[in-house]
């Protein structure tokens, strides 16, 4: 045992030298860990989320020298999708650079539950877009947490609108079958609630079909879907593996293409590209553009595939994923900028990156700034409301690439808000915390 | 009450009541069944003519998958990426046999099983190194609409493979019936000191049995590559292979046929008629618990040689 | 112990102890063993000598419940039964060797006497997982006596060797000594002697007579030599394809004619 | 010369059964275990001591929990992960159901319920065997974590099935779990738990019910004949084994992650187990702890050690070469030493009992 002890505390030695030597840096730098998987059973969904990510912090300081002259110092840590992995990554990057990490993005939810606690402690943001704890959208329980721009419980209620406009009405819902297709795990079960409870409401009958991790078989749920219960709509909250297998059984066993419809995270070309030409008409929930139309995407091309140093290669730019993860740095790097314009240009710590994202406020004029203009609608933050609560659209895979075919839908935030608080509160009572103030 | 109900009452008023729907899930059992027993047979292969239990066969369908996108990816004719691919295999066993097992024989099985683990990281690394970790379309033209035959609904992509199963079978049935490698392959699965003692090399057999097993993990690999695409996940496959091992026997090659469709239809039926009463998602569990209570009363699997204790 | 003399002197039995009635047994179409009844008096030494495949072993399973026969009943101690769990049959006294040394090879000499004496230690997890107490004593307490047995094999110097790595002479002795720490009533050696050479075979028949003396053990073995037999076994019984063909003292068996037919004189080729 | 043993002479039986019979491993021990308790806390920092350290430890006990069914007892046993889970839950709804039960409690009811479990899933063992057996004990692990997935009642009907660690104090306000606990605290308690289990596990392993158990590994036949019951000894090391993985369990959920859910348990973390007992040495309390050691380091070592030497490789490379070493790197232990670890650690000590004379 003492063999390791001495392995222990030489690797430990050599980790605290190199720690040093990273920080002899002179000029002001930020920090930014990015947990990634690029390995691993979720890898294709989550390389191109990590490219996206990579290359605008990339271009920021390509075109701008970073933000505000503050350059940007990006590490990957790969997580494989596995929560002890993440907590390792998240406690080997927080204290990097001169003001430790900027906001950690987990990528799953599994790591995102496992560093609230520790990120809180830390003092350091969790920025889990669009994933991770839903309630966490409470910033007086979950003063470090976000989830903007928008939540499962908010995604499944703008769904159920969707497909009452669809009905020609939300009055016509009353006696459709709507079916929800999960992953089996802590992220695919969040939307059951809020359906349940919109169900009720709308007097639609709502059935459940949980799929194992990872997802490899369900010819099973599909035959049900598709040749028993035939439900008018089908949802899914899948990832990975489990998305392809869906599209293709659901085609097998017959299910209408255009009548099923994926979350944010089913909705990508990893997902439709393997089921070939069964795919066409599958439908998705996005919270910006597919496509690389759009001015950041000529600025990445221009100042980073220019210059070689891009991340992956450039037909792949403009991917729905590695839009998702562009935009979740588009969300870093603008929280770190609002927090400049209160305590100076210089590396940010944790907390005013915090204040930062509290006070974010994306105008249409600012995302034209940023050349994000119809790529995502506005949003803005407060002390209380962590999400935003963007509205979302419907894209359809055409066999090549998403095309948008609906406008944009608000969610229910008068429902899905007061659900939002209940948990947090009932949260806050289990672990002992006194809510903070936000007036 | 109601779970009792659930259980013992429902499920079989709803076979009774919609008959083509239970005869469409069987069906569709049986042919994903067909699927596991393509994985399974790898493993029963090895198994049989050298007694490792060998965890890396869900790396090598992957492996051999991958291998075979990757080149028809760098625009090689299919035919020729094919014959490639097998090339490759057949260097991966000869390569495996000189490497790891000459340097364990006579190790107990369990080191053996514990170094087929370590082969499967070796491979599932080396495999994305070299090819990438996303998803790779295969697209080898097999048909996947659905058909109805009688308005019982029939998938055309599992007809394909179960008719590539069935072939597959037919060929080492053949192979290890009338060729003479396949009858000296019989003959040491049936006792290694016999084999040698008429002047086989068991290092040659065991080059042979791994290759032939890469070749299964092949056609495994582009089976299941084709449904999902070919990506790091399709090592899990051999997850779905272990209750058709142990329910068929890890030496039988009809036990794996066999067990297999007994796995695939038995966890589908679970799973649409039974799944309801339990919350869902039974299906993985259900395989398990199957295959172990046909274990209970044969512990050597449907088909295993029948275990004599003597002192 | 060097005064001890090979020849025989009076020697007195106790009543039957074990008794085999109409035994049998078999495997599939197989006949192992047909109709066989014997008995065994204490304090007995009794061989069980017939060719390869005669069922010599199979008697022995039979008699400490391993084989289940399909007719006939083993009476030991009074009591009357025709199927028994082995352990059961251990903990009433039945120890046994085995032909092939059936060793315990992951462990030391010592471990493997020890497990011998396993029937008789009754602490439980909790006082084993702290060892103190009773639990320290009663393991000292075995100790000890399996120390004594280690004595008497003379097998102190391979004490804490794995028995894995001894010679096949001392992994017979000890397993005898396994079978001894039993304390057992009946001892069942099956080919004690096997792959011997002589010294090493005067050796175990010096510590077959010394357990039989000392201890007043019954013994139920199998031998195939024919000299070490008859030197030390009270009592034969012969058996050939599953049949009894011979039951008596060693002169009696060996003027036997159809003894001498179907075994002797084809050992002596 | 280092290791003599020349000279330490045993007067009584007592002293030849201490559990360390020779000096120089007591002085060993006590260098560890000051080194472990007071050194490392004192001087690691809580990057060292949160994610090194501390599923060091809970992957050591689970893995000498697998060490006593599978390197003792000879069962091949591939539902690890689901007996840690059974540990977690039961600790969760222990922890929330009685909030003024002290912790340590807690921790020891979840592992008796869990070697109730597993003594439940145990019984398949009294007739199938070997790789069988195996297999047939994935079908508890597939059940185990299904179940705790599906019924809300284990989360305490958590929308999401994750559960969260409430904070509890050992005694006073000395809190072992939850945010407001220091990682040393954790550290510490973990460390408590583990040292006295493995002293336990090493009593219990040369005790009668371990020679009982090895001697149904090495031959169960013979271990039955000479009057050792299959079904007790079975069950019971089934249980003893699935009371230390589901304290481990316990242990990951509230001291090391703080927040879990059920596939944090899935078939994945039993291989990762096996890995450690088969490289650590089968039927070695040492090993397990060599082997957690190894299979928690290798990943972090290899993924920092491009950074560390200044090399810049992207992160999905390395994590494709960390699979290739750690294979290979498995493959070249078994080679060499198939017995693993700890076998090489005895090794290398009996060479140093001669040293520096070769002979």
């Amino acid at each position: 045992m003492s063999l390791t002890k001495l392995t222990l505390a030489a690797v430990g030695l050599a980790v605290g030298v190199s720690g040093f030597a990273a920080q002899s840096a002179t000029a002001a730098e930020q920090f930014i860990p990015s947990l990634v998987y690029r390995t691993g059973p979720y890898a294709p969904n989550g390389t191109p989320f990590a490219d996206g990510a990579m290359d605008y912090y990339k271009m920021l300081n390509a075109r701008d020298g970073g933000i505000n002259g503050v350059k940007l110092v990006v590490e990957e840590c790969d997580t494989g999708y596995n929560t002890d992995r993440g907590v390792e990554c998240y406690e080997r990057l927080k204290g990097k650079g001169e003001t430790g990490a900027a906001a950690f993005s987990p990528l799953s939810t599994g790591i995102t539950y496992a560093i609230i606690d520790r990120a809180t402690q830390d003092k350091i943001p969790v920025f889990s877009m669009g994933y991770g704890r839903t309630d966490a959208s409470d910033g007086r329980v979950f003063p470090y947490v976000f989830t903007a721009p928008s939540t499962y419980w908010s995604q499944a209620s703008a769904l159920v609108r969707y497909v009452g406009g669809e009905e020609g009405g939300m009055d016509k819902l009353k006696g459709k079958k709507i079916a929800l297709v999960y992953h089996d795990s802590a992220y695919g079960k969040e939307p059951i609630a809020t359906l349940e409870t919109l169900a009720e409401k709308y007097g639609f009958e709502f059935h459940k079909f949980p799929v194992t991790h990872p997802g490899l078989e369900q010819k099973a749920t599909w035959l049900t879907i598709g040749r028993k219960l035939r439900p008018d709509w089908t949802f899914m909250w899948g990832w990975g593996v489990m998305n392809q297998t869906a599209i293709k059984e659901a085609a097998a066993a017959g299910y209408p293409m255009n009548k099923f419809i994926g979350a944010w995270w089913s909705g990508a070309e990893p997902d439709t590209r393997p089921a070939g030409k069964a795919a066409i008409g599958y439908k998705s929930a996005a919270f910006h553009s597919p496509g690389s139309n759009f001015i950041v995407h000529q600025d990445i091309l221009k100042h980073v595939y220019g210059g070689g140093t891009g991340t992956t290669t450039e037909d792949k730019v403009g991917e729905v994923l590695y839009n998702r993860g562009l935009i979740n740095s588009v969300f870093v790097s603008e929280a770190i900028r609002t927090a400049m314009g209160k305590f100076g240009n210089k590396a940010m710590t944790g907390e005013e990156i915090r204040w930062g994202f509290e006070n974010l406020n994306l105008t249409e004029a600012k995302l034209g700034k940023l050349g994000l203009t119809r790529f995502m609608k506005p949003i803005k933050l407060s002390c209380a409301n962590h999400e935003g609560g963007t509205p979302l659209r419907i894209q359809e895979w055409k066999g090549q690439q998403w095309e948008f075919v609906s406008d944009w839908i608000e969610p229910m935030n008068d429902i899905v808000r007061p659900m939002i608080e209940a948990s947090a509160a009932k949260y806050a009572a289990e672990k002992g915390i006194t809510p903070r103030s936000c007036n | 009450m109601e779970f009792l109900t659930a259980i013992f009452v429902t499920p079989f008023v709803e076979i009774v009541s919609y008959p083509i729907f239970f005869f469409e899930v069987v069906i569709g059992g049986l042919l994903a069944g067909v699927m596991y027993s393509l994985v399974a047979l790898g493993f029963v292969l090895i198994f049989k003519a050298s007694g490792v239990f060998n965890f890396a066969q869900g790396a090598m369908v992957l492996f051999a998958a991958l291998t075979l996108v990757g080149l028809m990816e760098h625009g090689l004719p299919w035919w020729l990426a094919l014959l490639l691919t097998i090339a490759v295999m057949v260097l991966l066993a000869i390569t495996v046999e000189k490497v790891v097992l000459r340097k364990l024989v006579n190790q107990e099985a369990i080191i053996l099983f514990m170094a087929t683990i370590g082969l499967s990281y070796f491979l599932d690394g080396f495999g994305q190194t070299i090819w990438g970790s996303d998803v790779k379309v295969l697209d080898l033209g097999i048909p996947s609409a659905p058909l109805e035959f009688g308005g019982i609904l029939v998938n055309e992509f599992d007809i394909v493979a179960a008719v590539s199963a069935g072939s597959l079978v037919a060929v080492l049935a053949v192979f290890f019936q009338k060729t003479r490698i396949g009858r000296a392959l019989r003959a040491v699965a049936d006792d290694h000191q016999a084999a040698l003692s008429v002047g086989i090399p068991l290092k040659t057999i065991w080059a042979i049995v791994w290759s032939v097993a890469g070749l299964v993990g092949l056609v495994a690999g582009i089976m299941w590559g084709t449904k999902l695409g070919v990506q790091f996940t399709l090592t899990l496959v051999a997850l779905k292979a272990l209750p058709v091992l142990i329910l068929g026997g890890f030496t039988s090659i009809p036990g794996a046929i066999i067990g297999g469709l007994i796995i695939g239809m038995g966890e589908k039926v679970a799973e649409v008629f039974w799944g309801a009463a339990f919350g869902g998602a039974i299906e993985d569990w259900f395989a398990y618990m199957l295959a172990l209570v046909f274990l209970l009363f044969r512990p050597q699997g449907l088909f295993g040689d029948k275990i004599i204790e003597r002192v | 112990m060097d005064a001890y003399a090979p020849q025989k002197k009076e020697r007195v039995f106790g009543d039957v102890v074990l008794s085999v009635d109409d035994i049998s047994l078999s495997f599939g179409g197989v006949q192992a063993l047909a109709n066989i009844s014997f008995g065994v008096r204490e304090h007995q030494v009794l061989a069980i000598i017939g060719p390869n495949g005669a069922g010599k072993s199979s008697m022995l399973n039979v008699i400490n419940g391993f084989y289940h026969p399909q007719q006939g009943t083993i009476t030991y101690k009074g009591e009357t039964r025709r199927q028994m769990k082995p352990h059961q049959a251990a903990r009433q006294g039945v120890a046994r060797t085995f032909q092939n040394i059936a060793l315990f090879k992951g462990m030391s000499t010592l471990d493997n006497i020890m497990t011998g004496r396993n029937t008789m230690m009754h602490r439980n997890l909790l006082w084993q997982a702290l060892h103190v107490g009773p639990a320290r004593k009663e393991e000292l307490e075995h100790r000890e006596f399996v120390e004594n047995i280690i004595d008497f094999l003379e097998i102190e110097h391979i004490r804490k060797t794995p028995v894995g790595r001894l010679p096949y002479g001392l992994q017979k002795r000890v397993e005898l000594g396994r079978a001894l720490a039993a304390q057992p009533e009946l001892l069942l050696l099956d080919e004690p002697m096997a792959g011997m050479n002589l010294e090493e075979k005067e050796d175990m028949s010096r510590f077959i007579l010394d357990v039989n003396d000392e201890f007043g053990t019954t013994i139920v073995l199998i031998e195939h030599d024919m000299g070490v037999v008859m030197d030390i076994s009270d009592h034969v019984v012969v058996l050939d394809y599953g049949r009894k063909l011979a039951d008596g003292s060693p002169d009696e068996v060996r003027s036997n004619q159809e003894v001498i037919d179907a075994y002797l004189g084809v050992a002596h080729d | 010369m280092l290791y003599r043993e020349a000279g330490q002479f045993k007067s009584s039986y007592d002293e030849d059964q201490a559990i360390f019979p020779i000096l120089q491993d007591r002085i060993m021990l006590a260098i560890v275990l000051i080194v472990a308790f007071v050194a490392v806390p004192l001087l690691f920092n809580e990057y060292w001591l949160s994610t090194i350290m501390l599923p060091f430890l809970v992957f050591s006990l689970a893995a000498l929990g697998l060490n006593l069914l599978t390197g003792y007892a000879g069962q091949l046993s591939l539902g690890t992960g689901g007996f840690m889970a059974t540990g977690a839950f039961a600790a969760y709804k222990l922890a929330v159901a009685f909030p003024e039960m002290n912790i340590i409690i807690v921790f020891l009811l979840s592992g008796v319920i869990t070697a109730g479990v597993g003594v439940l899933f145990g019984i398949p063992s009294l007739r199938i065997k070997g790789f069988y057996l195996a297999v047939a004990t994935l079908a508890s692990q597939f059940f185990l974590i299904w179940m705790f997935n599906k019924f809300p009642w284990f989360t305490n009907y958590s929308s999401s099935g994750v559960i969260s660690a409430p904070p509890r104090a050992v005694f006073g306000d000395y809190f072992v779990t939850g945010s407001s606990a220091s990682p040393q605290a954790k550290y510490l308690f973990a460390l408590a738990f583990v040292a006295l289990l493995a002293l336990a596990a090493k009593n219990i392993v040369r005790s009668h019910i371990g020679r009982g158990w090895m001697a149904i590994r090495d031959m169960d036949i013979a271990a039955e004949i000479i009057g050792i019951k299959p079904l007790q000894t079975k069950l019971g090391a089934f249980a003893v084994s699935s009371f230390y993985c589901g304290i481990s369990g316990a242990l990951w959920a509230f001291i090391y992650t703080s927040s879990v859910e059920a596939l944090a348990f899935d078939i994945t973390r039993s291989f990762q187990i096996l890995f450690m007992v088969i490289i650590g040495g089968l039927g070695s309390v040492l090993g397990s702890f060599l082997g957690a050691a190894f299979i928690v380091l290798l990943p972090i070592l290899l993924s920092n050690a491009p950074t560390m030497v200044g090399l810049n490789i992207s992160v999905d490379l390395i994590s494709h070469m960390e699979f290739m070493i750690m294979g290979a790197l498995i493959i070249f232990f078994l080679i060499v030493e198939p017995h693993g670890l700890a076998r090489l650690w005895q090794v290398a000590k009996e060479k140093l009992r001669l040293w520096p004379f070769p002979y």
